[in-house]
């Protein structure tokens, strides 16, 4: 799960990171009324769950209370790579005298938590990664004792800081790891991490994403949702217990198993169609589960042709087709179906389907083939 | 012979009276598995499938001698499992249970291997040896017993192909499923090594997908130490950057861990890599007849 | 450092045990009013640092306000074992089904954190350790990944706990390590645990003690010190940087070193004396500190001798001798003083303390037989 | 010979630039310990007492192939200073600094042991091979070099005896204060097997005190590991129970921990115990001619 800004810069605050205090605005009034109690120049920024707000006019400076309520205008609204902008935050412009980036992710290799910092502030750390790697300094936190105070100051030392910046540095970095680890945290990035004009470490933006098996445990985490940002119809999905992600294509895709899901968009994509999306139907593939995964795929206006691709296991092929016959009877599919049956009872499955002028197929490639065949035809 | 579990496992299940534990419990007692006995705290003297119910594991393996361990338990009771597992001298811990937290696991993964025990999973669908040990939620029957060792971040995906395996004559000598998590405690290389000396392992099939590295990683492995013919499939040749497809570690971030990574790192290291899981037959007879 | 019962209550309850709700009171009217308020028959308990408080007659159970009142005019002024009752606890009486022991501690030979419990609560457990030991169960907690449920489970099984007590059982004992933990700990002792009539599990009586070394990360536990139940001179001679017990013998003693100081009271005793306090002086031995230890020694009305133990090492005999002499003329010392003087210049030093008319020698053994002849003579 | 420092020593002091970092660095420099490096964040460059200062114990032992350290830093930063050295290659930290919370050293002290480093400390004195190198706080000329090997729980009274030994001309191989904390890296037993095995060590004084069971563990090994004469000291015999006599591990509790058992102890694994220290000399020289 991702949050705002300005909600990542209140947690940081409650770790006691420094951060620019700022407030939010969701209308040009509000963002005026708050450039005026702030005082001097303010920037306004989009809040928005992506990057690049920068490059596509996301982020203004005002230099007047009137000023910043005309940035607030032309922000809100925007589209910035598909997320529409709801809310601006409002930040007092900060004398910046240098720029950095610090952040904390999962090392997967390694099992480890990674601290990652680098002098060249204010650019995407994968540009950096590219650029200039060896501009970036990283330290692996111990999973037993932690991320310890010297390995900070060894990064510090490492990036060139000034001795008497340091301490300084080093508090916040192992307060950045705090936050990973006590919020179940699964990336934490301050970017830029500045250093002002009159010497002060400030987190000027960041950002932050938290892992959803954990928030059972983080109910103030759950409570920063922002249901604008979240794809409703794979909100809807996993209130059922079903994975869905949406793409762009035209053939729905409703698979029992995450890799097998995978592989089915990819057998689409194989036989020259386009996946319109991910959709794992969990371990049962009961009726009514399956009437739930036909909702959500019909749900797409660009779908012309669906694929069900179900390996029976545990669950047998012809519990599998009754449950389709089924859902067939609760929900109007209006485009056509191709099903492929295998495993366990797969025939008897079949010959079930076929009763209900179904195309059940036991080969994944030849269902890929055909259901592509039945979206262009 | 074959890699983990075989006729010599005595299987404990953590979690036996729930749904899914008795459930399981019954699948692989009637699969042959010998499972010796069960734990569920408060619940000694039940019996689920003949098998007898323990409060503790310490009680269970001192009673029993069980030697492996199945864990069904809800995600956040998991991480206690295993330490309860490994803590009493259980050597194989496999953990089936879904949506554990990754910080929890970073200890976990840590703790087991100082103690010099074996985790497989979380959020995976175990393994079995066929013919003799089925230690997991996959469907027995499409196993057949053989010479191909089967490695797999996936659930019905192996079920594919080792079904594909299984029609084509080429039986399993052991299938892993290793589990989708980003942390997870048994890595594709540790699987390669045992079957690579495992003599009863003529060939090895390979089934990956999206995000982290730990293919790339298998792949120069492979280079270095694995001599038997391999196949492989790489599950999300189509999936997006920045989406979760439904396992927590299926995710390309920051431009790594793509597919196609993956694949290139794979046949660099000399594994036939199949576009569809219906090739992976196919490829590993090519490999094995080269 | 130790607290009182009451305030180990509270600090359980911040972590969520259950404990039996009380209030402290000072006088007899504040009892009678506290019992009338909570209702019922309610037990008044001497609040002291020491155990036995029982067997001392400070526990009386009161059946109306009166009688509270009553019972803590009795308890309070009551002398334990050398402590003064200045407070009691009133609180409701609890109805005992059964009674337990739970305990964390520091296991000195494993460096691990130990839990400890027993199903003969109400009894010191020390006293289990002799009588019964097969009664005490315990398990380790991990010192990187902690005490884990299970372990508090297993111990819960071992007592003989019914099954559906297993869990709060658990619960507590996971809690109460960490308590030991987050708060300093070096003891937190929860005896009786008990499960009512109903059924619930209650912390009856609770003792803590903290490490006065981690005292400066937790001002809450500073702030729970009771100056009453400290020794006032052991308390000024630490802001002092001196280490001062204070015993019961004639002859005071003022050490460099706590394990020199140590032997140096075994000295005293071998040779016939009885010491009057340990006194370890640090490492410096100036004038400003021999003066402070002069004055803490000689506040003691029993000391008839002193014996002065200095091991001149990085610190030099002439220094130190120059500094007991300037000591000398801050502070009035009205009993005969014994000097042992070794190491670095211990001649020099012996030479400047004669001048001063003071008895030095080199030997540990003559100065501690010297002093014991001065004290009786 | 002699044991854990020597000729071969490459010292690093952790806190050099403080006041008691200089002050015995200039004491360990003049007695001719070999001191190569300090660190102090943030002070690179600066000299104490010829002895380069760097900002981290990492760029110290790339620059000067220091295998020592020994600590001078507060409290409060003690533990982060072990794990820098332990990270950074050091095999051997000296931690001298008091009053480090017992919590905090116990995941030091499980951590140091997996890294496979040792510690000595905390809240000791150090320790000094005669001659070679002293690396602590102790006055150096009272050591003569010599065949006795020391270990004690205490400072002062450790320089009591080794200057008493050294009168008697009992000079030593080294002399090792292992601390008085009730958590401490290094133990009476590690140290009197590593005596046990040095070959010019050849008689061993060891001077406990009350609180814990360290001096009674160590009888235990001593009656089955150690052959060479040995001479003991415990101090405490006067102390009242559950008070603490200066050290934070000097405390009877809950009946334990009294000098008594120690004593009793001690003489029934063969050690003679003296009832003062001045008595050591004379009853290890009588052991040592048993």
């Amino acid at each position: 799960m991702n949050v705002h800004e300005y909600q990542a810069a209140k947690v940081l605050a409650t770790y006691g990171i420094p951060v620019n205090p700022g407030k939010v605005a969701s209308t040009p009034d509000e963002a005026e009324a708050i450039a005026r109690e702030l005082g001097g120049t303010v920037v306004v920024k989009a809040q928005v769950h992506t990057g690049g707000r920068g490059k596509a006019g996301g982020v203004k400076l005002a230099h007047t209370p009137v000023e910043a309520g005309e940035a607030a205008a032309a922000i809100l609204g925007m589209d910035i790579r598909g997320h529409t902008v709801h809310k601006v935050l409002i930040a007092k412009g900060a004398d910046i005298a240098s720029e950095f980036y610090l952040g904390v992710v999962l090392d997967r290799p390694n099992r480890k938590v990674l601290v990652m910092a680098s002098a060249e502030g204010g650019v995407e750390i994968e540009e950096v990664a590219k650029t200039n790697p060896d501009a970036i300094v990283k330290r692996l936190g111990d999973p037993l004792v932690g991320f310890r105070p010297y390995q900070a100051r060894e990064m510090g030392f490492e990036m060139g800081l000034p001795a008497d910046k340091i301490n300084g540095f080093a508090a916040i970095a192992s307060k950045l790891y705090d936050v990973y680890f006590n919020e179940d945290a699964t990336l934490v990035e301050i970017n830029p991490l500045i250093l002002t004009g009159d010497g002060q470490w400030l987190a000027l933006d960041s950002k932050m994403s938290f892992d959803d098996n954990a928030l059972a445990r983080h109910p103030d985490t759950e409570d920063m949702r922002d249901l604008n940002e979240e794809n409703a119809t794979e909100l809807e999905a996993k209130r059922n217990g079903i994975s869905f992600v949406k793409l762009d294509g035209t053939i729905g895709c409703i698979v029992n198993g995450a890799g097998l899901a995978m592989a089915t968009m990819d057998a689409v994509k194989l036989h020259g169609g386009e996946p319109a999306n991910f959709l794992d139907v969990g371990g049962g593939a009961n009726a009514s589960q399956v009437a739930k995964a036909f909702t959500l795929v019909t749900a797409d206006r660009n779908v012309r042709a669906i694929l069900i691709n179900i390996f029976g296991g545990i669950t047998r092929g012809d519990e599998v087709a009754n449950g389709i016959r089924e859902a067939l009877g609760q929900v109007a599919v209006e485009v056509p179906i191709v099903v492929r049956l295998s495993g366990t009872n797969a025939e008897e499955g079949k010959s079930i389907l076929a009763e209900a002028g179904i195309t059940a197929v036991t080969s994944m490639d030849l269902a890929a083939a055909e259901v592509v065949k039945a979206a262009n035809g | 012979m074959s890699i983990l579990v075989n006729n010599d496992t005595r299987l404990l299940v953590q979690g036996i009276t729930g749904r899914e534990g008795s459930f399981h419990t019954t699948q692989m007692v009637e699969y042959g598995t010998n499972v010796v006995a069960g734990v569920t705290p408060g619940r000694k003297g039940q019996e689920i499938a003949g098998v007898p119910v323990f409060d503790t594991v310490q009680d269970a393996v001192e009673a029993t001698q069980a030697n492996t361990s199945i864990i069904y338990v809800p995600a956040r009771f998991a991480p206690d499992a295993i330490y309860e597992a490994v803590d009493s001298g259980i050597e194989l811990v496999i953990c089936i249970t879904e949506g554990v937290p990754v910080n929890d696991m970073v200890p976990v993964y840590h703790y087991v291997r100082q103690q010099g025990a074996r985790l497989i999973g979380p959020n995976c669908p175990g393994l079995i040896t066929p013919g003799q040990a089925k230690v997991g939620i996959m469907p027995g029957f499409i196993h057949k017993p053989g010479k191909v060792g089967l490695v797999s971040r996936s659930g019905t995906l192996t079920y594919e192909v080792v079904n594909a395996l299984s029609e084509a004559g080429l039986g399993q000598s052991t299938a892993v499923g290793i589990g989708g998590d980003p942390v997870i405690g048994t890595s594709f290389i540790d699987c390669l090594a045992l079957f690579q000396e495992d003599p009863d392992t003529e060939a090895i099939v390979m089934i990956g997908e999206i995000g982290g590295t730990d293919e790339e990683d298998a792949a120069a492995f492979i280079s270095a130490n694995v001599t038997k013919p391999m196949a492989g499939f790489i599950a999300g040749q189509t999936a997006p950057p920045g989406k979760r497809m439904g396992h927590a570690g299926a995710i390309i971030s920051g431009g790594a861990g793509t597919a196609a990574e993956k694949m290139k790192a794979l046949e660099a290291a000399g594994v036939r890599v199949a576009q569809s899981p219906s090739q992976v037959p196919g490829l590993l007879q090519e490999a094995m007849s080269a």
